[in-house]
Order: C-alpha cells, then structure tokens, then sequence
C-alpha cells in the first residue's frame, strides 16, 4: 500500500518545464497567476476551513501558501476530488484529479457540498462568466434565459456562497465582458442592494490586475493595482464605475522570493505561470 | 477462527458479469430518467455511455450534476434525452461545453432545467432514503434560480419555525451508471480514489450498471470490507472494461486525456464535427479495443 | 493487512462449548434456536434482501443457513454494524460484534437504515416486548406512557417496517405477557383493523412454540407447532385466541442433519442451543 | 514527485492532544445538547462521559440514539440531562437498562421523549447539511409515536404531490463525544472498524471531542487518506486513552466485557447500587489507569 498516495499518470504533465521556464518571465518569474495566489494566501487567516471548486488552480495554490506560511492550521477541503488538506503533489489543473488525494482524507463529494451549505465553511471560492458591481456572479446564462448569448455551465456550487463567512471571487479574465454592469442571471447573490436583506456578498476579488473588496454599502471597491498595470488600466476593463480608494492607488504587495520558492515546490509545472492567458 | 463454508463461493451464486451489450440492454428502450456517475472528467462511465448511445436507449430526464462533462455532450447531441437538470454541463479548466452551447445558444427541443448540485444532491439523498423532498438551507431564494425554475424548487413552510423554505422532489433516477476501478463477479465495487457522489447515487438509482476496469475475487472483497465503496446488492451488472472510462479518468488507474478532449471540443464546436465524432469514436467501433486503437490512432486532421 | 478482518477477543466465548453441547439436548441436539432458525430460512427467497436489528442471533443464522443452502443470492445487512453479507465468522450475540465485518461490505448505520426507510428491504425482522394479534409490536412502554409499569428500550427501527415488503416476527419468549390481546403502545404497526389503510402488518411470527402466520383480515393464524409442543401449549400460552388451521395441526419442519451441521459451521459458541431459556 | 516541504509537520501546527480533563473543561457548564457516538455495546466513548459526569457537565437535551447504552444510564444516574430523546437505551442482548426503567417506571424529573433512531439520524443529516428539518417517509403515522411526541413529529404537507408528510427538526447537537481507534494529532481519526453513525456526528455537531485508542502520525494519515473517517477540522481535542471504550468494546482492540456489563446491570437496579458503582467506577479513579486496575480487581460482593 506504500504507493497508494501516488498519482500513476498525470496529462499534460512536462517533466522539463520546472527548469525551462525560468527564463521564461521577467521580473523575476513573478507571473499575474503568483500575484494572485500571494494575495489570496495573504487574505486568509490561521484556523480557517476553505471549500474550493471548479478551476481550483489560484485559491489552491494561495491556500497552500498560506498553510506553508502564516497559516498552518488552516483546512482546505478541495471541491471535487473531496480531499481535504492536499498537500498540492503536485499543484494539478482539474479540481476532480487524483493528485488531489494526497490529502489527510477523502469525503465522498455530497458530502463535501452538504458540510459547505451546512455552514462549515470560512472562505469558499467563486467565479463567474459575468460579474457585476454588487458581487452578484452568472455562471448559467449570458443574455436572456430564453435567447441565450452564451450558454456557461451552470451555477454548481456557487449558489450557497452566502453559507460562508467570507466569500473571495477570482477571474483569470479581468475585462469588460466579465465586470459588467449587471449580472443577467444571479449565479451568486451580491449584496443587496439597499441592504434591505441579511445575506451577505463577497468580500473580496482577485483579479490579474487588482484587488477589489467592497464598500459598506456593497458597491465593488479598488483596493490595489498589481505591480506593472496602471489604474488606467483596471478603469477600462471594468465594465462599471469602481470605487477608487482616495489618494494614490496602492500597488499589490508582490510575492516574496520564499513565497515563490514554495509555490514551486508543489506547482511542478508551472501551471501558475501561464494560467493567466 | 474455522475454515468458512465452500458456500461463500457457491456456485450457484449468480455472477453479474455482463458483456457490455448484454448489460446496457438491461436498460428498457425509454426509461424516466438517467444519472451518470463520476465528476468533471473523471471516474465517467463513458464505455457504458457510449453503449447506450449505440442502443438508442432514451431517457426523458438526464440530471446533469454534480458535474457532467464529456457524457453530458454525448448523450444531448445524440438527442436522446428530452430534459436536462443542469448542475454543471462543462470540461472545468479545459473550456465550455461545445453541443450544450450550442443546444442551448441556439435552440434546441430539450428543456433546460436551470438548477445546482447541492439541491440535486440532496434530492439524492431524500430519494435514497425514501423521503418525498428536501427541504434547503437558507440562501438560495437570493439568486435567480427559484424564480427560473419554479417546478424545481418550491416554497414551503417550516413546520417548526413557521419560516418559509426552498425545497427540491426527491430524485431516484430510474436508471445509474458508475464506474468502480475493481469489483467482483457479485458487484462489490472498489473506489480506489474518490467516489465523488457515486456511493450515494449506487444506492438510490433504481437500476445501477457498473463498469470496472478489471475484477477482483470476492475472497478479496471479503478480506478488507471497509474498502467496498457499493455494495452487491444495488448492482445489476458488472462491465469489465479497462479503459472504460477513456477519455475520462479512473482515479489511480490513468488521468483524463486532454489532448484528446480538447480536440473533441473543438470538433464538436461544429455540427458536422460532431456528427464525425460519434461517427468515429461511438457508432464506428464495435469493441472497447477497437474504440482504443482508433484513440490511439487518432487522426483529427480530416475531422471538420 | 491479511489479519484485518478477524476479530482480536470475542467476549463470553468458551472454546470447548462445540464440543460440550452434543450431550446436552436430546433429539439430535436439535433445540428451539435451531427450529426457528431453520423455519426462517425456508421462509426468505432466494435474491432477497434482508435488514436485521437488534438481537440479530436467529435471524441472521436463518438468513446465513438460507444463503447456504437454496438463497445464494440472498443479501443479509446486518443493523448496527453495517456488515453486509457477513459471514458470521462467528455468529455473534450482538448486532454491532465486530464479528458482524467479516462480511462483503460495511456501510455507515445512518445509511443501513436510511435505505431501508428508502424501501430497498424484502424482508424485516422484528420483535417486541408485547405483539398483538393484529401484529402491532411494542418497543417502548408497557401500561400507559405516564404511568409505565415496564419500561422497554424503546421503537429502535421497527416503525418503519411497513417500508419493507414483508416482516418477520420472532421473539424467544413466547407468553401471555408477550402475546397479548393489543399492545399499550404501537412501536410497529400491525394489520389495519378492518382494512382501512394500505399499511401491512408482518408475514410471518417464528416463536420457541410456533409459527403463526395472518389470515386476509389480518389476525393472527397458528401454522404449526415445533416438535414436542402440544397445541396446549401454544394456546394457553398466547393471551389471544389464534385462528386455527383447519384439522389436524401441522409440525413444523425439524432442521435437517445437513441445516444442523450447517449451523455449526459458523455457531461456534453454540448460541442457538441456549438463545431460548 | 518531489520531497514536501518540512511544514507538513509544521511545528506551529497546533496539536489538538489534550489530557482528558482539558478537553472535557472546553465543555461549557451548562449545553444545550449532547449526543455520544457508538452503538449499543460498541465504540461507546465511555471514558469522556465519565470525565462529563466527574466534572458535572449538564445538558438540557441527550439524544439517545441511533442505540444509547450505558453512555444513556450514566448520564441519567447522573442526573446531568433534563430532556431525553429516545431512539433505544438497552443493553441488546444483555437486557433492558435498569437506570433508565427505574427513572421510567416510577417518575423522575427527566423528559422522556419517545422517538426512533431512523428519524433521529434523519434530523443529524439535515443538521449536518443546514436543513432546518427533515421530512419523513411514510410509515410512521400508523405508529403511537406522532401522537405521543406531537412536538417532535409534526406534520406537513409536500409542495410537490400535496400529500401530508410527517417531519422532524433538525438536529446540530452542541456537543459530540466519539471514539476512533485512531488519531493524528490534528484529529484525523480512523475507524478501524464500523463507523456506526460516528461520522456524520462528527459532520453535524458543533464541538467534537474524539477519544482514541492512540495515535500515529500525521504521515500515516497521509499515506491512506481513504481510512481516514474523521476529518481534522471536526475535532477539537483528541484524547488518547487505552481501553477508554470499556466496558464497551472498541472495534478491532477488544470487545465488550459482558461480565461488568452483566454486574453493572445487576447493581444498578438498586439506587443502592447504582450510587455504588458510580462512586467506584466513576467518581472513584483519579484516571483511566486506576479505573483499570478497578475493573480488573473487581470484587462485586459488597456492592449492594
């Protein structure tokens, strides 16, 4: 039973390229996919329990950091594959994989969904084809319900976001088509808007080019710019007005060299370095 | 301890060990409804999936849910399902669904049923236990999905609390396709990785087909029970197909195939390619080893 | 790992009662643990699936003596420990004997009775402090529930046999005090009285004395007297009168050699020589 | 693969290792409810309720299910539960359990309400998934149970088929007692054996403490993370302590001790008796060593 915890086969997997890509970036390698993992990890606090989904790559590779770093006792239980604590052998792309069994348990995966809308979680993680200014997200359809623009693949988890304490929205894709106005269909509600109910929306959103939380009245909020993207920038591939902190914009704190040396011990591929397209 | 009874391997009990054929045509021609085991692309089904297609079975519900990926695209463009509960229709990082798109961007006679994998799991789980519905956490009266499908999810009140709830009717799929890495010939099936939701859905779908990728004695079975992840009783047939679950994963026997999915997805993004795909990789191969060797000889360059 | 599945102790066991007990009964060493045992095995089907509760000893080794002989296929889930198909590697006094897991699966309780509830039994053994003759069992209290003269543990999951498509009764005591004209309180509904209901009572009670069965209205039925029982016995010894077959009674069936030598196979503690006092 | 970094054994990783008082005392004076793990005479936490009755815990609610045996009686004896939800409380085989007949049958300031185990594990399921109640499958309305426990069972009607359905609320007990074979020392726990319903308690309530028989190290839990049937954020004190099961048994290291089992059962049928054997078995041994030696050394003659 000695190898059981090992994946046999991994796709798509470049024995070469922990070496290769090292040159492959300036700055030190520091790609928007680090960035974000950092900002992320930096977001958490020790003791937490984190439920992670679909495209698990950013929120796995940050909770992982966090756990290395500041945050040892914190639980990451990972969506699909219902490990618990992964230990990221290696970082792999698909939120289902077998390499998310090197873990210190395995739940059936109803179960992993029942505990998160049980209120089990601190943090949970979400996404969307659209987000809009109040936090809502739109997994399932892109224009109307009955003459669909495009069609996303269905709300999944992220309906129960409210069950969290805290949820944190990630997007590999920082544009207009994503930051939109409105939401044509609420995936995941928001904050209300005149905060007439008691549901609570995100609390934070990491993109490749900024930070956002929001403000008390739960309208999106810039809080920093990455290093390299100017304000400019974030106002033009944001579909809505963001509320912009007063005086200068701060710049997002990079990774620190240890940082980045840990997130290569567990991303043995590179993944973070070329999620970001 | 005393030497058990010859018995325990009676020969006299019935093996369900099924060539695949003979097991899928255990499926009536049009059933109620279809869930198909596994999660994104992995621990899918597929050789039991493409032999229904094969068969022409019909299914006037498919639940789509947890996650449903590469089945999903198969069974809707074959058009022999009449309804989809969508929990998730698409391949995680590898991109959208392609046939679901355009199923849906551009019309089509199925009905989407706009719904979440919590609520259809614990529709699962009530139906498994013989309760009529679930009722839901709080949370979901935020989003769009109550007022999108108001015979999905319905409103009542908390005997207790007098608060008012969201709950879902109960799902016990007619028919439920898994896929175990090992079993033996009674269908005590093994997970040697995750069982996503397949355990629950093994024991709440009326009629469950597995496929395994090879057979183990029930001596073995015998020898570690906590590792059974289904027990024989809810199982109709045993497939022993290596490979089955191609171009899906089976956890700890080999990963989902990107290459080729991804070169599904972009044949499928077209009517014609998709036609070619089935042509090819479903209806064209008359065996698993077929289906394998034309996987392996795959060449898309004439796929549209 | 080869040692997994065999228990470490096994507490009250005396390793030379197999030997011991040949001389103790006279009749081929046939006792009432062996004659019920044996008229529940001729009572289950072959392909059946059977869920057994507390106080497992007669039925499970009616239900192994069965799968051992005419029901192959026959699928016993033993209540508390989750055993499914156990071998009885020994036959064991207690449902929840770690002895229960030398078996072909084990599922977690809440799941044993979560599927039954669920309608997957054909068959459901239970028993009671008092049964009535409509079959009505209870569990619970004896005289009124404020005013308790006998105390009983209480319904355990009797309530939901009417989920299973036929119940067996047994019980090791049968007496005025246990057979009595209706129960104080209903833990497992019997026959509806006058048919009102779609509800069904049992199929069958297995008795140290008797089998009885129900007739179409639903009242209770004596089908035949063990070996060296008088019809005296049973009637004065049942707090109702019993439908009566016409004619002479019939005896029920004693073990055969091969179902005796069967049983001691897996009773290696000799258990269903000395279950009825 | 690559060698983990060290922080897997992260020195600021917080043991959860407490002697068993310390983990007792993060029990608040006074809970709302309580629910012990194990079954009949099996995988019984018996070692953490005596530390609950020693340090006089109380609880307003004790949930006796799915099948409560000494755990049930001591506790009652104890007189530290106002409110008892019966499913079973019985000793099996061994017979009915004289604490809880004699507070029965001749009255006592406890609440008895009578209920099932299936629709107690029902509510834990619902408490464990947010659900503010679980509906239940018919059946039970033909039982004396809805009408004697009119606040436990309540009825409702279906929003899909518009039938009447009985209902039970759902249960999030504030406190779960369990016991694994084993442990790391973040409280990854194992069953070696059955896990009875210990897991889903261990889901659903809201401070788990786990006794274990002793513990391995977190790297063993990593070697085999499908053993593992606790997972560590459950849990908030592991307790390791040998043969803390007794007079239960603990699945894989021992079995019940039906000779104390069978003595306890005859002394307690006295309040005599049953103050006696507290004070010797309970409040006696300053620690679970001397509560060995006791047991081993048990002269009964002068218990009354």
């Amino acid at each position: 039973m000695s190898d059981d915890y090992k994946a046999k086969l991994r796709a798509g997997s470049d024995p070469l390229v922990f070496f290769k890509r090292e040159d492959e970036l300036e700055d030190g390698g520091i790609a928007p996919g680090h960035t974000m993992a950092a900002a992320i990890s930096h977001a958490l606090h020790d003791g937490e329990t984190l439920f992670v989904g679909a495209n698990p790559l950013i929120p796995f590779a940050g909770a992982r950091l966090a756990q290395l770093t500041h945050a040892p006792n914190l639980t990451m239980i990972a969506g699909a594959s219902g490990g618990v604590n992964p230990l990221l052998d290696p970082l792999a792309p698909s939120s289902g994989d077998y390499a998310n069994l090197v873990a210190e348990a395995v739940l059936p995966f109803q179960e992993v969904l029942m505990m998160f809308m049980g209120g089990h979680g601190d943090v949970f993680f979400a996404g969307g084809l659209q987000i809009d200014r109040y936090g809502n997200c739109n997994l399932a359809t892109v224009g109307s319900h009955e003459k669909t623009k495009l069609r996303g693949p269905g709300s999944a988890g992220i309906p129960w976001a409210s069950r969290a304490r805290r949820t944190i929205l990630y997007t590999t894709a920082h544009t207009g088509r994503v930051f939109v106005p409105k939401v044509d269909f609420v995936s995941l509600a928001g904050w209300p808007v005149g905060g007439g109910t008691s549901a609570h929306g995100p609390a934070l959103v990491v993109t490749p080019l900024a930070l956002m939380d929001f403000t008390p009245e739960g309208t999106m909020r810039l809080v920093s710019v990455h290093a390299g993207v100017s304000l400019a920038d974030v106002i033009d591939n944001t579909g809505f007005d963001l509320v912009l902190p007063e005086g200068q914009v701060p710049t997002t704190p990079q990774p620190t060299t240890e940082e980045m040396i840990l997130m290569r011990t567990f991303d043995l591929d590179g993944l973070l370095a070329i999620i970001v397209p | 301890m005393v030497d058990t009874p010859e018995s325990v391997e009676n020969p006299t009990r019935r093996s369900k060990v099924l060539e695949i054929e003979a097991a899928v045509a255990l499926i009536p021609p049009e059933s109620e409804s279809l869930w198909v085991g596994g999660m994104h692309m992995h621990n899918v089904p597929m050789a039991l999936v493409r032999e229904c297609i094969r068969q022409g079975k019909r299914f006037e519900t498919f639940f789509a849910g947890p996650s449903s990926s590469l089945a999903a695209e198969l069974l809707m463009g074959a058009g022999l399902v009449k309804r989809v509960v969508v929990g998730y229709i698409g391949f995680e990082q590898l991109g959208l669904a392609p046939v679901f798109r355009r199923l849906a961007e551009q019309g089509s006679e199925i009905r989407f049923i706009e719904a979440d994998p919590g609520s259809m799991l614990l529709a699962l789980q009530a139906g498994m236990a013989g309760q009529q519905f679930a009722p839901l956490p709080p949370g979901l009266e935020n989003t769009s999905l109550p007022g999108t499908s108001p015979d999905f999810y319905r409103q009542l009140v908390d005997p207790f609390t007098g608060k008012t709830s969201l709950a879902v009717q109960a799902i016990k799929p007619s028919v439920g396709l898994i896929h175990c890495q090992q079993a033996d010939e009674f269908g005590n099936g093994i997970f040697k990785g995750s069982m996503f939701s397949d355990h629950l859905l093994a024991l709440a779908a009326e009629t469950v087909l597995m496929q395994v990728e090879g057979l183990v004695s029930n001596d073995q079975i015998l020898r570690y029970p906590l590792q059974t992840g289904v027990p024989s009783m809810r199982v109709a047939a045993v497939v022993p197909v290596l490979f089955g679950c191609h171009p899906c994963s089976s956890h700890r026997y080999y990963n989902y195939d990107d290459v080729h999915l991804r070169l599904y997805m972009e044949a499928a993004s077209s009517d014609e390619g998709f036609a070619d795909y089935m042509k090819r990789f479903v209806f064209g191969p008359e065996d698993q080893e077929e289906y394998m060797r034309r996987v392996q000889n795959q060449d898309w360059s004439s796929i549209q």
